[in-house]
């Protein structure tokens, strides 16, 4: 069995919000002062690396030591400037034109699993979630953002140019 | 949708014939197509649940099979095609059953799986969403705070010309240097006007997301805070 | 100035995706020569904790170790196991060992037409298309995804066991 100051970064490595003890001692099945010694063992552990233990409100998170900022600005900068590929374009039509839009409809659309391209697409602040769909699971749903409309030169989703018809289809019938 | 034929006994014709081979420890040769064509076939036409495709693929194979078999009816110029279709056949089976390994060995793998971050959208959570549960503890603190303040007195020494832009001037100074808890600010105010003020600058704060409410625990301190110093 | 493996690390833990080696080059402002080695010395230096360095089609990120999954799994309240059927796994073996690899090419070695089959897993993340083949048609290319690989395990594609060699049917003889 691993330590426990490992288990919990595990944990805390993949948790994309900060997590608080109880959830951090039921995924370790131990008892919140177990994971509250091991919280402090991780914090010292990681001293001189380049993660730290952020702690906000009884929540716990991993965040890159200050002395990266330069670094990960650059790597942010550079990511932001590549341009988006196709998939994720084609996610961004779907989202403007069917948003607000549930994760199952536009892997339904693309026909393939749209996870990382809504997290990338999240990331550099193209799309926002917005609510919740009235559907079983209540899932969530996506739109564009603001951001994306000032991208595009909009100022509003009903400037949208029109969607193309399903009538290229017909026109050879 | 469906994934796959239905819990499926074998991957296809070639898993099929493999089976086959190997439960009666049988080697394919001129001699023991005969009889492995017969089982073949035989359980090919118990297979009940085969969509069409599937079961033209599996007919494809047993007529290869019924072609190598018919091969040793023919007269002897036919042995030497029959010995090469049964190559064929051989070496097919082999590189299949390679793969078939390998998919047993990965299959074992699934359990221990790698994760990483990008892999997670968001924790599993019952918290509600955070902007209904925000104005829920605001509208509950507010109306605590309302209850006990005093109506706005006609010729009291307060300060009537307090403007909301005022109140929020304040409030952001105030997030700014490090948030506040909410019944700091409230229990200072008694008059109701300023009360209704600041609630007001607070709902403007939280929406346009310079602020936001935390609260530890369901009785703790309700904090105000800087959306960014979260992140 | 922090080591050149931390830094890699804190910008890695920042990534959203798969980062390749030119973006890191560049938020490192130093040469694809230094980040390769850097990538090295951080993959032995993670050994014997709780994450490990994943390589896929040139592009790194970091992972959890396999024996952290069961923990995550909790933490996500995740479903148990990926359930995936015996051709689906057939289909993915033969794709993991001989892709890039086409439709053509998986359809003779399982003696079965593949469609639904690679329609299936694209959907579910597991096969990306990539690229298409030097031949007449110029049909598509299927190759494992990182998703697949974090699935069975693994953090590149060397480490998958070595495949069964065909003498074994030379045994019996």
């Amino acid at each position: 069995m691993p330590e426990l100051s490992d288990r919990l970064m595990a944990l805390l490595f993949i948790a994309a919000e900060p997590v608080d003890i109880a959830s951090l001692a039921i995924a370790l099945e131990t008892t919140a002062e177990a994971v509250s010694g091991g919280l402090d063992g991780l914090a010292s552990q990681l001293e001189g690396g380049p993660l730290r233990l952020s702690r906000h409100h009884d929540r716990y998170c991993l965040v890159t030591a200050t002395e990266h900022s330069d670094d990960v600005r650059r790597l942010l900068q550079a990511e932001a400037k590549t341009e988006l590929s196709r998939p994720a374009m084609e996610t961004l039509a779907i989202i403007a034109y069917r948003g607000p839009v549930t994760k199952a409809s536009i892997d339904a659309l693309r026909g393939v699993a749209s996870d990382t391209m809504l997290r990338n697409l999240r990331q550099r602040g193209l799309i926002v979630e917005q609510g919740t769909a009235d559907e079983p699971g209540r899932p969530q749903l996506y739109a564009v953002s603001h951001t994306f409309l000032q991208q595009v030169g909009l100022t509003s989703l009903d400037q949208l140019p029109p969607l193309p018809g399903p009538e290229s289809q017909t026109n050879e019938a | 949708m469906t994934f796959s034929v239905s819990a499926p006994a074998f991957e296809g014709p070639l898993g099929l014939l493999l089976d086959l081979a190997e439960k009666g420890k049988i080697e394919l040769t001129a001699i023991s197509v005969s009889s492995i064509t017969a089982d073949y076939l035989e359980r090919v036409s118990v297979m009940s649940d085969l969509e069409p495709d599937e079961l033209s693929d599996f007919l494809r194979l047993g007529s290869r099979l019924l072609y190598i078999k018919s091969l040793a009816l023919l007269p002897r110029e036919a042995a030497d095609e029959q010995a090469e279709e049964l190559q064929r056949l051989t070496l097919e089976l082999a590189e299949y059953r390679r793969y078939q390994q390998a998919a047993r060995t990965l299959s074992g793998r699934l359990g221990a799986q790698t994760w990483n971050r990008s892999a997670v959208t968001k924790l599993p959570t019952e918290e509600l969403p955070m902007p209904d549960l925000s104005l829920t503890i605001l509208q509950e603190a507010f109306s605590r705070a309302l209850k006990r303040a005093v109506p706005l007195a006609g010729g009291s020494t307060l300060d009537q010309e307090l403007t909301q832009d005022e109140v929020m001037g304040r409030l952001k100074q105030r997030i700014e240097t490090g948030g506040f808890a909410l019944s700091e600010v409230l229990d200072a105010i008694i008059d109701r006007y300023e009360i209704i003020l600041t609630f007001m600058a607070l709902l403007e704060l939280l929406k346009s997301g310079e602020a936001i409410v935390a609260q530890t625990g369901q009785f703790g301190p309700i904090m105000i805070e800087a959306a960014h110093a979260r992140a």
